[in-house]
């Protein structure tokens, strides 16, 4: 195992250690593993997080128009309630507080429970949870849907509205219309390693890609020989396109990198989708590359599109100023 | 045989289950990775690992005030599924033991099914969703008919252990509908499920000692 | 080869096509493989460029406060003479242009021979070369120290200059401060593969590194066993601090990716730096951490320090918009 | 032997130069990872395929246009060092060859010169700094002692050749100085230099076609 970490144990701390070396604005609980803003305003507080090795996901969006706080777990382990717990006390201000949960079963029973203990103490929470990811059939009775990268325009679209004085409820509805609206794709090329593990959960073979993989190596719907930028375009927009109707829209779309994908191969990839969506009579509004939602040092990519309207339009382009995301 | 558990042997307990599930890091790595993400091996060992460092602390409180503790400690140390599972399943328990310096068969059993119905709450989920519950309920419901059938101690720690063994077992063939497992085309059929397992482990390390 | 790209020999003009599309603020002239900003002010010009391969840099830097033009080359391969003098053309609004040059021996031929023909058509350019590689030793006979990722540093601060009325004259010194006082080192933990050669240069073992190796894979100085991230910044940060007078200073810190390693591992390695640079008595007064100059999907990284004066720290506050950076 | 060189057969050259360094793929690349950057095949195989797509357009050109056409899709579609050094050797060697309709040994002896000094001014490189100067540079000298004693075209031919081949040879144990090799420790000694290899093969080709 090839790593630039000290003990696999100290990841998580060390990394947010050194996360707010670099970001005066922020503040670090340790222990807890919460990284919040520092300057407080009154306003709704929103709350992600999830397990770590998703890097810039969620500490990377806590700041000026987007989240208050962003709870840590170990690598891809959802954090304890008694850590989200200390995320959305530091994100209330007293008017109430969104958690902003993916859809994995452990993050909903542990967001889940810190909400409970939350509302004990007389803070009024929320919870919205995003599942993006079509590669899995969507169903209520089991667990569903993974989030994914979708859950950074979540982050956008509500932090917007919170910034602008929304109410608890008038956030929490942009979040669900964001999350209603959006939908991602993905696909993973290389296996990504836990540090705490030291070897690969999984393997591909030398000409082996995995369409679909979660983006905690869960496996995906097919594996397949390496296709061309065009050919992965044509099956991750295909896959999205066929959930939801987007033809006539105007969308934003995110080309998200796993981690190991160099950013040429994603614009690369972006050059193609483009041209499918303009084929599909969808109109893009505006685009995001890079790596936003990673899996450690997975190299893949994951193809978001979210379905605008006026208000979503708003508040996507209203300012934001955090470490990964400056609009 | 009288089964009688202090918080000294529930501790001396709790280093052979640390010990178990130490040495079996690769086989509980790999079902996780087949089925899940592969971290379930590392999150209980972290938290049983917790467990040891805590343990004289935990060996001097009252019984229930330490299942909470170990509770508290499970949940805060692990993350995960598991920890919250395993840190509600403790904290319930706790809530049955009441006042009890020790437990007997009969609060063993309460306990456990409290661990039960503790997971089964949290985690929205039933028996049959290829879970850690697979291998609890069973366990339970048989040493629960062993006690109401009068059956001796030892005969009744034995019906536990094999209700988890082959619940355990069972998972194999389940699909997933909670959990990691749930997101493979195949719903994980034809791998066991590795919260069963460890859970499996864990009585059947509880039986053995009780019965050493 | 596992690569998200269509023919090889596309790879480039592709990832500027999708670069643009993501940007509208820039503009792409096909072939030539230049990307400039799509609006223009009236102020000195500037262009860099190199190898692609390199990803954000250098196109990714073109934008308000930053570069005019970036000129690609393929692959870890010097653009030609009639692309960097598009370059040259597009910056230009007649206050003439400054060239931001790596020091690599086919950059400095290709530059050269585009800064003579554009200064046949009238146009006046300037050039500066930047060193800051202190794995290689320094000599004025040979061809001497690479630019690596502190050329950022120096696109940010000439930018700030030029953005804010600065004369060519004006905007070369800064340039030139820039480079005399910014020094990096870096390591590779894996090779990276040329689309169009489709295997690696060269292999590392399973636990081996490659300390001051290049962003073109060239050979770096020592070979050894993998390190710890307190061990990676002792040698990283000794190597710089031997080389240079940073005590008692204020620096900038970039702790900069080479395309593979995750965000947390960078974040980790910042941790260590920062506490190494404490010791050192050294005050940090911003730190840049991500992949700004990388080297396809190589995994290591590379610390850069900037010493600053009073003129340096305005200059690398002063805002920026750009893909890649904004300040 | 007469030696006379015109556009159809300079590119009947270039044809053969294309296949040489097409067949080398392996050998060039590995040379160019081992002292450089690994891409001097794929800069050198590009150039050339460039050159064939235009074959009927130079073959029909007047022979200074045709150099300096040459030298300008080199210099476009190439890049890298090789890219601009072949690009500036050919434009400089158009000059010299005025409006000569063919090249007898004489001025292929100059245009090789002309092509040696373009080189070193570009690249601001003298013979032994371990690059294609040290196969073109003792080559040129060879063909000039040749055509100065007077020997027939064919030795003459065979002295440059030899020249290219020993000087290519000789960048085994020279220290890089320009270029990516001077960034390694040992400057790459021990290892040819993949410039030279390629500018030797150009020569080779040369010689072999006009001997046939
Ligand atoms: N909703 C649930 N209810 C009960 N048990 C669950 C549930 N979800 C997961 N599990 C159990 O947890 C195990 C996985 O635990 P672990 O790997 O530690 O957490 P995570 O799934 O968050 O990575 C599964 O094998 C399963 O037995
Ligand atoms: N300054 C120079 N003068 C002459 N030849 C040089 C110089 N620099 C490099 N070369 C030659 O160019 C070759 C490398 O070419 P190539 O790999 O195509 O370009 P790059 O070095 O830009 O990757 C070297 O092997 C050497 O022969
Ligand atoms: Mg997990
Ligand atoms: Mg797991
Ligand atoms: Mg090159
Ligand atoms: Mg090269």
């Amino acid at each position: 195992m090839k790593k630039i970490i000290n003990k696999p144990n100290d990841v998580v701390s060390e990394m947010l250690m050194g996360m707010v070396k670099a970001n005066p604005k922020l503040v670090y609980f340790k222990d807890l593993e919460v990284i919040a803003s520092r300057v407080k305003e009154k306003k709704v507080g929103l709350v992600s997080g999830g397990g770590s090795g998703h890097e810039p996901a969620h500490a990377g969006y806590v700041g000026k128009g987007m989240l208050d706080a962003a709870v840590s777990g170990n690598v891809f382990a959802s954090p304890s309630p008694d850590r989200v717990l200390k995320g959305i006390q530091e994100a209330n201000t007293g008017e109430g507080v969104l958690l902003i949960i993916k859809n994995y079963s452990g993050d909903i029973m542990n967001f889940g429970m810190a909400k409970d203990l939350a509302e004990m103490e007389g803070i009024r929470v929320e919870a919205v949870v995003v599942k993006d990811d079509v590669a899995v059939k969507d169903s209520t009775y089991s667990t569903g849907r993974r989030g994914i990268a979708g859950t950074v325009f979540v982050h956008k679209v509500a932090g917007a509205k919170a910034a602008a004085g929304g109410s608890l409820d008038e956030v929490k509805r942009v979040a669900e219309k964001t999350i209603a609206n959006v939908r991602s794709m993905g696909m993973a090329m290389t296996p990504c390693i836990l540090p705490g593990v030291g070897k690969a959960g999984f393997t591909l073979g030398e000409n082996e890609i995995e369409i679909g993989m979660g983006i905690h190596g869960e496996p995906g719907v097919e594996r397949t020989c390496v296709k061309t930028a065009a050919q992965l375009a044509e099956i991750l927009c295909g896959k999205i396109l066929a959930d939801y109707d987007f033809a006539g829209s105007e969308c934003a779309v995110m080309i998200n990198g796993l981690g190991a994908t160099p950013l040429m191969e994603l614009y690369i990839l972006n050059n193609e989708v483009e041209k499918i969506l303009k084929e599909n009579n969808i109109k893009i509004y505006r685009t995001f590359v890079g790596n936003y939602m990673t899996s450690l040092e997975m190299a893949g990519c994951s193809v978001t599109l979210l379905k605008l309207d006026e208000e979503l339009k708003e508040l996507l382009d209203a300012p934001c100023d955090t470490p990964a995301l400056k609009v | 045989m009288v089964i009688c558990i202090t918080p000294k042997e529930y501790v001396e307990y709790i280093e052979l289950v640390a010990k178990k599930i130490e040495e079996n890091k690769d086989y509980i790595s790999e079902l996780d990775s087949i089925t899940g993400d592969g971290d379930h091996w590392a999150n209980m060992n972290m938290g049983f690992q917790k467990l040891l460092e805590c343990k004289e602390e935990l060996a001097s409180m009252r019984l229930n005030e330490m299942f909470k503790k170990i509770g508290m400690l499970i949940m805060t140390t692990v993350g995960g599924s598991s920890g919250v599972l395993y840190g509600s399943a403790y904290i319930n328990a706790s809530k049955v033991i009441l006042d009890k310096e020790q437990m007997d068969l009969q609060l063993l059993c309460r306990v456990l099914e409290a661990e039960l119905n503790a997971i089964m709450d949290r985690g929205n989920a039933k028996p049959g969703f290829k879970t850690m519950i697979d291998a609890l309920h069973p366990a339970v419901e048989r040493l629960k008919n062993a006690i109401e059938k009068g059956l001796d101690g030892k005969t009744a720690l034995i019906e536990l252990k094999q209700g988890a063994i082959e619940g355990m077992n069972s998972t194999k063939n389940m699909e997933a509908v909670k959990g990691r497992a749930c997101y493979q085309a195949n719903k994980g059929v034809g791998h066991l499920d590795p919260g069963a397992v460890t859970m499996c482990y864990q009585i059947e390390v509880l039986v053995d000692y009780l019965c050493r």
